[in-house]
């Protein structure tokens, strides 16, 4: 394994005097409020010193004074891009450690749901790592059409970000009347969208100049940071836990795990990108095989899980999102660690970016995809 | 346009003393050396009210341009010590001073036995004339003197990058 | 006494000619920029104030001119109120030597095309001066960004405006127009109009070279600190009177000036700036943003090499067969433009797969890698051999 | 690198694991799902580490967390490892006197354990020695509150003055001038 140097040396530096610069918590192109303190020789970064918890709010001390299903609803907050996720992952846990048997049409309505919110968080994650290289348009277009999709879980949940959507047993409710239909004819259009947004930037040169090579984690040493999601995967490695793990219905449907070869912002931005396709597949797969019965088993308004412990996990749009309980048998988690892809992301600045451009310090993190609501929890 | 007209040319005259003054006495770095290009841009004008209009826009390319932006851009870089300077000043002023006498009477002796009346083309170029000059009268010495620039350019380069190591 | 009269009278049109073209396209450009921008962003742009939102930008100023104009504490004042004053002087004074018509030129210099480069030095000072004065670091990194890619670019900038010196004979503005009264020079030299477009983009700091202001870095570089009129100082009018003036003396250069079918004039000019000003809006919502150090390369490798040969073949024509040079000017200038156009996308990505690093695929695991058709696309196809034993 | 392409299963894994670290573990079993549960003293954690993180068999690469739990009497920590290669989990725990609470940091093992350290010290107070830069990340939170702990309820974080430490080690370089006066 190799040992990343603290500075690379092999581009010219001058001995110039070295400035200081904080980057964020307020600034345009960090996702929310990070704040990189930024050590600058020239426009060279030399050290970078992440400060954190400018959005802590104790997700993990708060579920500890919360029931179960008070939690629940705060836990989309965590993640805001992808709280089906937050809540896949933590009714997961709960329901095993209960033992419940979920009907296969709640988890088929899960998968249409966590698909769909994939793609409008990937939507995101495309828009703002191509506004931080600065071309505007792809920006508005995937948030033209991420629109769409939270009209769609509008639809389906009742809300637009913050969902509430999942029930232990189950979700909250069947689909609404004209979903289907709405949904398909998005999933018609959708892919169009997709090669729209590759044809503007995907071979532009200044956009391959600017992604190639930039940002390189090879396989050993993304495992090694413990990175997940598309991060670990543009390294090559085919990591998923929809297909490691096998949970809810994945196994049934028919979808590849897209793997980049060279672990560069490039190859994170492409992996997002089949991504899109991929989930456009599931859903379609998913509204297909949709079986009737139940959405949701009947559970006590006041959940008693048996004293144990569960660690479960889900693959969200950022990775592995996990959720590590403890039940004490009591009205409440006795412990609640959630587990954030974002938080391992953003550890491996400090080590990838010193001999980076500014320029480059934004390309990197934001093909990193943090969110810090969640790495703040 | 119109004649040498001695009111413009007294206001300049006295913007580039004025100016030339505050590069070497203001405290701070960039003032000084903003006060340069000004006095730079006097001069241009002092050019022109010599209908050497070829050489004020030379002047204003090449030291407001080039050399002044240059100078600025590495004073931005470095960060300047005052204290250092002053004292840096102090010590060797009564040097500067001998100096400065010395320079004194030299150009004053020299400007004053100037022949001006001359009818050379230096006095009065027109950009024909100066093309000619350059390119085919004096183009030999004209090139070596380029040439000489151009090895003094990549000497420093070298001498730059061996200093890094 | 009457010749002083003539001259103030026409010292003030002119005067009031260069503030109403700055600030007309101060007002009109950036409108047309948003609602251009919405358009190939699929959205709507500005349009609430008036029909089709055309009294926006007069809101704008209004807002602008009324809000609080602040000076940051720990700045140097004086030099930070300066700083826009002194960016403020190159759109003026660029349109000194500009022939708006046949008959309307503020003076006709006879150093007109060397006056215009000159000039074009007080913009990067002002940048310079305003990112340092705000004793703001984002501020000072662009300001010095603005330096040396505005340096870097005045180069091949001056290169072709040496090739248009040479086939016009003269550095007169109007002279240049009139040498190109019977064939427009972008028909003789497209290789100097494209260089002359790169670099003046450069030169604008406007996308994909619009590394002084980055907003996704730099917030705004060399203005982050500026506010209400000073920022409409430099965001509206010295920018996009820049760009006016540009557009202008590539028209000037290149277009025939205000020549045109039709009706020769002003009109024809305005067309042209317009074009222009297309131009950067098209850019600007297109194409992502450059790094530092591959704007530097790109001027420095490519652009100045290639305008040193054009300027070369050219001059070397123009001696050789001083009767009839356009032709073989023409065709030389043409072939090695549309080498460039064609070549460059290739080389770059040659180079760009050969910088990338070839990555290990270590094989992790038992489940599918499976690779989706357009993940084999051709960046992968360099090393695509697999050590999946 | 030589790796096992047969299906590991948790039971061969634990075999593996008696072999390679049998004398440095208290106990271990296989809990629901194949899941090794592994309890071991806080000294030889980083024997135990590093043993089946570079072991080919295993090759538990791949550290998902570090948590710990305050169990009132004791805090347990939490070190949760998956191996890519084989469908495998494995779940270390230390148990700790809650008074003092000190562990070996694995940091120097798997990279990502530096900020998951970090994290832990921050919420549980965990001291781990040898850790490159042990300070507060999240809460920053002044004196010695840490808030996940039992005994912290939430207002009595409230109450506390929340101070936000000082972006970790003094940026200010050396010959840097100070920063109150302008040049």
């Amino acid at each position: 394994m190799t040992v990343r140097p603290r500075i690379k040396t092999d581009r010219p530096y001058f001995h110039l005097e070295e400035m200081v610069l904080n980057m964020g918590p307020q600034h345009p192109s960090m996702h929310g409020v990070l704040r990189l303190v930024l050590r600058l020789n020239g426009e060279l970064v030399i050290d970078v010193d992440p400060a954190l918890g400018y959005l802590h709010r104790g997700f993990e001390k708060l579920a500890e004074n919360r029931t179960y299903y008070q939690y629940l609803s705060m836990l989309s907050r965590c993640d805001y891009l992808s709280g089906i996720f937050m809540e896949w992952a933590y009714v997961r846990a709960v329901e095993d450690l209960m033992e419940i048997e979920v009907p296969e049409r709640a988890e088929y309505l899960r998968v249409i749901a966590g698909e769909l919110n994939r793609i409008a968080s990937h939507q995101i994650s495309i828009g703002d790592f191509l506004l931080n290289l600065g071309t505007w348009t792809p920006f508005f277009w995937t948030f033209r059409d991420r629109e769409d999709i939270l009209d769609l879980l509008e639809m389906l949940t009742g809300q637009r970000m913050m969902y509430n959507y999942m029930r232990v047993g189950g979700v909250k409710e069947d689909l609404p009347d004209g979903f289907e239909s709405a949904c398909r004819s998005f999933l018609r259009t959708f892919p169009k969208m997709v090669d729209q947004y590759e044809q503007l930037v995907t071979d532009n040169e200044i956009f391959l100049t600017r992604t190639l090579g930039i940002g390189v984690y090879e396989p050993d040493e993304a495992v090694d940071y413990g990175l997940t999601g598309p991060n670990l995967r543009g390294s090559g490695v085919a990591w998923d836990l929809r297909k490691a793990e096998g949970y809810s219905v994945y196994p049934k449907l028919d979808f590849e795990v897209p793997v980049g070869r060279h672990g560069d912002c490039y190859d994170r931005y492409k992996c997002r990108i089949e991504e899109f396709r991929q989930s456009v597949r599931i859903i379609e797969q998913a509204l297909d095989g949709l079986p009737g019965g139940p959405v949701n088993v009947k559970t006590p308004p006041m959940l008693r899980p048996p004293a144990g412990e569960i660690y479960r996990a889900v693959e969200s749009p950022r990775g592995e999102w996990g959720n590590y309980l403890v039940s004490n048998g009591g009205l409440r988690p006795y412990r609640l660690k959630l587990r954030d892809p974002s938080y391992v992301a953003i550890s491996t600045l400090p080590r990838i970016l010193p001999g980076n451009n500014i320029a480059d310090v934004i390309a990197i993190a934001g093909s990193l995809d943090p969110i810090m609501g969640a790495v703040d929890r | 346009m119109t004649e040498f007209s001695p009111t413009a040319f007294y206001i300049l005259a006295f913007m580039v003393v004025v100016f030339a003054i505050g590069v070497v006495s203001f405290k701070n770095l960039i003032h000084s050396a903003l006060s340069m290009v000004l006095c730079f841009i006097a001069v241009a004008g002092i050019y022109i009210l010599l209908h050497a209009e070829l050489i004020a826009a030379a002047q204003v390319l090449i030291y407001v341009g080039a050399i002044s932006i240059l100078i600025i851009f590495a004073i931005m870089l470095t960060r300047h010590r005052t204290g250092d300077l002053k004292l840096f000043f102090s010590r060797q002023s009564w040097l500067a001073l001998v100096f400065v006498a010395v320079a004194t009477i030299v150009f004053t002796a020299v400007l004053g036995s100037a022949n001006y009346r001359s009818e050379s083309l230096a006095q009065n170029p027109e950009d024909e004339k100066i093309a000619e000059l350059v390119f085919n009268s004096y183009a030999f010495p004209f090139e070596v003197v380029s040439l000489v620039l151009l090895v003094a350019i990549v000497g420093a380069v070298l001498l730059a990058k061996r200093e890094k190591q | 006494m009457a010749e002083i009269i003539e001259l103030i009278v026409r010292f003030i049109v002119a005067l009031v000619i260069a503030l109403a073209v700055i600030h007309v396209s101060g007002l009109v450009f950036p409108f047309l920029l948003r609602r251009l921008w919405g358009f190939m962003g699929d959205r709507l742009g500005p349009n609430r104030v008036g029909p089709q939102g055309i009294f926006q930008p007069i809101a704008d100023g209004i807002k602008l001119f009324t809000k609080e104009d602040i000076t940051p504490a720990r700045s140097n004042r004086w030099l930070f109120l300066l700083a826009p004053a002194i960016a403020f002087t190159t759109p003026m004074l660029v349109q000194v030597v500009i022939p708006f018509s046949e008959s309307y030129t503020i003076a006709d210099l006879n150093i007109g095309l060397l006056y215009l480069v000159a000039i074009g030095a007080f913009a990067v000072l002002g940048m310079l001066v305003g990112g340092w004065a705000s004793n703001n670091k984002y501020s000072l990194v662009g300001g010095l960004r603005a330096a040396a890619q505005m340096i870097s670019y005045e180069i091949p900038l001056l290169l072709t405006i040496i090739v248009v010196a040479l086939l016009a004979g003269s550095l007169s503005l109007d002279s240049v127009v009139a040498a190109q009264e019977g064939v427009w020079f972008i028909l003789v030299q497209p290789m100097s109009f494209l260089v002359f477009i790169i670099a003046g983009v450069a030169e604008l700091n406007r996308t994909p070279f619009d590394l002084p202001e980055a907003e996704s870095e730099l917030v705004s570089g060399y203005m982050t600190e500026y506010s209400g009129m000073r920022f409409a100082f430099f965001y509206g009018l010295i920018e996009w009177g820049n760009v006016t003036v540009w557009a202008l003396t590539a028209s000037t250069l290149f277009l025939g000036g205000w020549r045109g079918p039709f009706i020769s004039g002003p009109a024809w000019l305005v067309i042209k700036v317009c074009i222009f000003a297309f131009l950067i809006i098209w850019f600007f919502s297109t194409f992502p943003r450059l790094q530092v150090d591959q704007l530097m390369t790109f001027a420095w490798k490519i652009l100045i090499p290639l305008s040193l040969v054009n300027l070369t073949v050219t001059a070397f024509f123009i001696v050789l067969m001083p009767d009839n040079y356009l032709w073989p000017i023409a065709i030389f200038s043409w072939v090695i433009m549309i080498a460039f156009v064609l070549l460059m996308p290739i080389v770059v990505k040659r180079l760009l797969l050969k910088k990338r690093l070839y990555t290990r695929l270590t094989d992790y695991g038992p489940w599918v890698i499976s690779r989706t058709a357009s993940m084999r696309s051709q960046y992968y196809r360099g090393n695509s051999k697999q050590t999946s034993d | 690198m030589a790796v096992a392409r047969e299906e590991l299963t948790a039971e061969a894994a634990l075999e593996r694991v008696e072999e390679l670290a049998g004398e440095h573990i208290e106990s271990i079993a296989i809990e629901e799902g194949g899941r090794l549960l592994i309890r071991l003293a806080g000294k030889e954690l980083p024997i135990v580490c590093r043993a089946i993180r570079d072991d080919a068999e295993l090759s538990f690469k791949y550290l998902v967390y570090v948590t710990a739990t305050d169990f009132e009497d004791r805090i347990e920590a939490v070190y949760f490892l998956r191996s890519i290669n084989h469908q495998l989990t494995a779940d270390l725990r230390v148990d700790l006197d809650r008074e003092r609470p000190t562990l070996p940091s694995v940091s120097s093992i798997w990279r990502t354990a530096c900020w998951h350290e970090r994290e832990t010290y921050d919420f549980f107070g965990i001291i781990y020695t040898g850790h490159p830069e042990l300070n507060r990340i999240l809460t920053g939170v002044k004196g010695g509150v840490h808030p996940l702990r039992k005994d912290e309820q939430p207002h009595r974080v409230r109450r506390q003055e929340w101070k936000w430490d000082k972006a970790s080690p003094p940026l200010r370089l050396p010959g840097e001038p100070d920063r109150k006066t302008r040049s």
